[in-house]
């Protein structure tokens, strides 16, 4: 099981801080990156009205959220954020089925990425509301329904984060561990691929979509 | 009652029937211990039923509290009952316990194997 | 084995963390799910609203949820105040 | 100390046997009580229908009761068995094994009660009798998928019983009684949830007498899935009973097992539950729409598939608590720091993997009666359910707080 303790560490010391960056969810962060690129480059290079297969799978996938945004969020707010929720939803997708690939692992079982995606989408629904009802408007929000709910309001909101990170991170890092453990246990070659396609590719999609849905709906909840 | 008596009568000979084939095979292969545990468990499965049969009238028109509670004490008798068997088969080297554990299914072995086999035969209509 | 005062406190607190959260966590799960339940008929019923409806469900969601929360601040209070 | 440990061994065996015939006895008189109850209120709304109705009854109530009759056979065993060498760990397997047995008949007991009432009221309304004959196959069939999780915890139970666990280590011995908690409580909700698609399905038949190849279908899928945290709670059950760690110090190591097997014991009760739930929806749509087959379906496949998150997480934190590693620790503190994050993820998964399944449950019948909204339902059910499980993560939060920050 010494796969489980051990992680590529990269160690930075600054002062007497140091930082430890696991560089095997870097490294595959990048890569989800670079193939998102060039999807993107192959799914838009040659536009035709009788499109290539990559621009269909892309076409569909932007049609799709874009409609799910424009629907929660209404026209005029899904023509700013609709790129965003749908780059994160092919960037979750991705990240989530890279790890079915053999001496790959998901970035997603690492909580630095789901918590900084968490975070930025805290940040972002936050930035929606200010924008939205104005600082005056956004701080009253807090002070509802009385005064002395401001304390649960602010670690409600804080508890959002917590729970759209480490529900992905959840999921994913059981998955793997099951897959790691199953597959350490019996030596079976029929077991482990059902368990990457349960995992992998069935929760890992519907996990992805989960963060993604979450995401516009918060930042649904704050504007109005 | 008449529902109970034709259950009893479409179940219970069978369960006794196959207990006597399989007795009569593992006599043949000359283990006589592992027969006399199925007849003996077959027996008791048969007779537990029985009795259930017999219990129905304690425990229909009850509401539903006072009839789980009558249930359970009717369930721990008739397990007292049951467990007969197995002690005498633990006790005893006559009896193979794990025939005659199999002897205590047979009747639920029957009425499941009666199922499959509708569930199959009315499959390609 | 040394079981002294602040040992002591330490393992109460830890358990009681554990105990604050878990049977905290029941009752707010239970509930979430028949708001959503009642959320997801009523989608069904008036399939066009389902924007208002995903965020009322939302807000139904979160006040049920604060009992939830209490129980993780106090989890948290016990594990890193006591 | 020789005789101390043979008087020992024995009540641990009593104790155990007590608890696996109490235990399964009540399963087995909940659900027969639940089949009789439901039974007489058919026959005083239809009286002409009795006999094929206390016909139905009484096969259901004698197969509902196979796994109490398991709990009778281990309980007799524990009552008469004499191990070689008794030990502390033999003490500690034997009670195990009770308790596997007892906890896995009561879910399965109750849940095989569930497609024996449903039949019987099913059966008021339907005349043809080949209807009628065909509604008790299901009942039988998806009775006896019911008795799945009582057959995994007879499986436990045995091995407890009977394969020798080696000498007389307190460590061991602790984790063996956390393989045999996490077992019963783990069987449990697949158990009892694993009837309602079977209730479902009997009432289907009799609604709709030519979907019964979907229903039986659909129903066998539906069982099937919910029984997977069963499974989940075997696999750390087996983990616990065989892994061998080597010369483990006892005192944080005892509260790690311990905490392991209820992690996923307990959080394996509300997924189980609530994936049971969806499935009785989805057989309860299809017989309302058979039409809808497919995407009724689908929907509840994605819907059980989340409310399996929590069992998941509860995995997490059984593997991390067994597989971390630990010092020799001479206080008491860190160890019940491994006990509280065990005992809160198991609790803390039981409200939400429920909660999941009730939204699943609606947004499965929805779609059955709109379908044309089935995207929109399951983003729905998707959402609801989600948010429903961020209590489980806060106890998950809160279990890797204790396991790592402490």
């Amino acid at each position: 099981m010494n796969e489980i303790g051990g992680i590529y560490q990269l160690i930075v010391r600054i002062g007497e801080y140091s930082f430890h960056f696991n560089l095997t969810a870097i490294a595959m962060t990048w890569i989800v990156i670079a193939l998102l690129l060039f999807f993107g480059y192959m799914a838009s290079r040659r536009r035709h009205v009788l499109p290539n297969s990559m621009q269909v799978v892309g076409e569909l996938l932007v049609a799709q959220f874009y409609g799910l945004t424009e629907s929660t969020l209404g026209k005029e707010r899904a023509k700013s954020y609709a790129p965003l929720i749908v780059a994160l939803f092919m960037f979750l997708l991705l990240s989530n089925w890279i790890g079915a690939i053999p001496h790959m692992t998901e970035p997603t079982t690492d909580l630095n990425t789901p918590l900084s995606l968490g975070l930025m989408g805290f940040v972002l629904a936050h930035y929606a509301g200010i924008r939205a009802k104005g600082f005056k408007g956004y701080i009253k929000t807090y002070f509802e329904p009385i005064v002395f709910m401001l304390p649960m309001n602010l670690i409600g909101e804080l508890a959002k984060v917590i729970s759209i990170s480490f529900r992905l991170f959840g999921n994913m890092m059981g998955g793997a561990i099951i897959i790691l453990v199953v597959s350490h246990l019996i030596y079976s070659l029929v077991l482990p691929p059902f368990l990457y396609l349960f995992f992998s590719l069935f929760i890992g999609t519907i996990q992805a979509f989960v963060f993604t849905m979450l995401t516009v709906v918060y930042i649904a909840v704050q504007v109005d | 009652m008449e529902a109970v008596k034709s259950l009893r009568k479409k179940y219970c000979p069978t369960a006794m029937f196959i207990a006597i084939i399989a007795a009569l095979v593992m006599i043949f292969i000359g283990h006589k211990d592992l027969a006399r545990g199925i007849v003996l468990g077959t027996l008791f499965s048969i007779l537990n039923f029985v009795l259930m049969g017999a219990s129905i009238q304690l425990r229909v028109q009850r509401t539903r509290r006072t009839g789980a509670m009558i249930a359970f004490v009717l369930v721990l008798l008739r397990f007292g009952f049951l467990a007969l068997p197995l002690v005498v088969s633990i006790y005893y080297d006559k009896y193979h316990i794990v025939t005659t554990i199999a002897g205590l299914f047979m009747v639920q072995a029957v009425m499941l194997a009666d199922a499959v086999k509708k569930l199959v035969l009315s499959r390609p209509a | 084995m040394a079981i002294e005062g602040v040992d002591l406190i330490h393992a109460a607190s830890y358990i009681g963390a554990g105990i604050a959260m878990g049977l905290g966590a029941i009752g707010p799960g239970v509930g979430e799910g028949m708001v959503g339940a009642k959320a997801c008929e009523a989608i069904g019923r008036n399939p066009s609203e389902a924007a208002l409806l995903t965020r009322t469900m939302l807000v139904g969601q979160a006040v049920s949820e604060s009992t939830g929360i209490y129980s993780l601040v106090v989890a948290l209070l016990l594990l890193f105040v006591v | 100390m020789e005789m101390d440990i043979q008087i020992l061994v024995k009540l641990a065996a009593y104790i155990g046997g007590g608890m696996a015939i109490g235990f399964g006895a009540i399963g087995a008189a909940l659900g027969e009580g639940y089949a009789a109850s439901q039974a007489d209120m058919a026959i005083s709304e239809n009286p002409e229908k009795s006999s094929d109705i206390v016909r139905n009854m009484l096969i259901g109530q004698a197969v509902a009761e196979s796994a109490a009759i398991f709990a009778l056979v281990v309980a007799i065993l524990l009552l008469f068995i004499a191990p070689q060498d008794p030990t502390i760990v033999t003490a500690a397997a034997l009670l195990a094994a009770g308790v596997s047995m007892g906890l896995g008949a009561l879910g399965s007991g109750l849940g095989s009660g569930f497609p024996a009432g449903e039949t019987c009221t099913a059966m008021v309304k339907v005349q043809d009798p080949k209807v009628l004959s065909r509604m008790t196959t299901v009942m039988l069939i998806s009775q006896a998928v019911c008795q799945t999780p009582a057959i995994l915890a007879m499986v436990i139970a045995l091995m407890l019983m009977f394969v020798g666990f080696g000498g007389p280590d307190p460590v061991k011995a602790v984790a063996l009684l956390s393989a045999g908690l996490c077992m019963g409580f783990g069987a449990i909700g697949s158990g009892a949830g694993s009837g309602l698609p079977g209730g479902a399905a009997c009432q289907g038949i009799g609604r709709q007498p030519e979907a019964q190849g979907l229903l039986t279908t659909n129903m066998l899928i539906g069982a099937a899935v919910c029984q997977t945290p069963a499974i989940f709670a075997m696999v750390i059950a087996l983990i616990l009973m065989f892994v061998n760690l080597g010369d483990v110090p006892f005192n944080p190591y005892w509260a790690a097992f311990m905490g392991a097997g209820l992690s996923t014991g307990l959080a394996a009760i509300g997924s189980g539950y609530g994936g049971g739930m969806a499935a009785g929806a989805s057989c309860e749509g299809i017989a309302r729409n058979p039409k809808t087959v497919g995407v009724v379906t689908t929907t509840m496949l994605v819907g059980q598939a989340v409310a399996q998150s929590p069992v998941i997480f509860g995995l997490l934190i059984s593997f991390i608590l067994l597989f971390k590693g630990y010092g020799e620790a001479f206080a008491l503190a860190p160890g019940m720091a491994l006990l509280a994050a065990g005992i809160c993820m198991g609790f803390g998964a039981i409200g939400p993997g429920i909660g999941s399944g009730i939204a699943a449950t609606s947004a499965v019948s929805w779609v059955a009666r709109n379908e044309e909204n089935a995207g929109l339902l399951m983003r729905m059910m998707l959402v609801a359910q989600a948010v429903t499980q961020s209590t489980a993560i806060y106890s998950m939060v809160i279990a890797l707080v204790l396991l790592f920050v402490i």
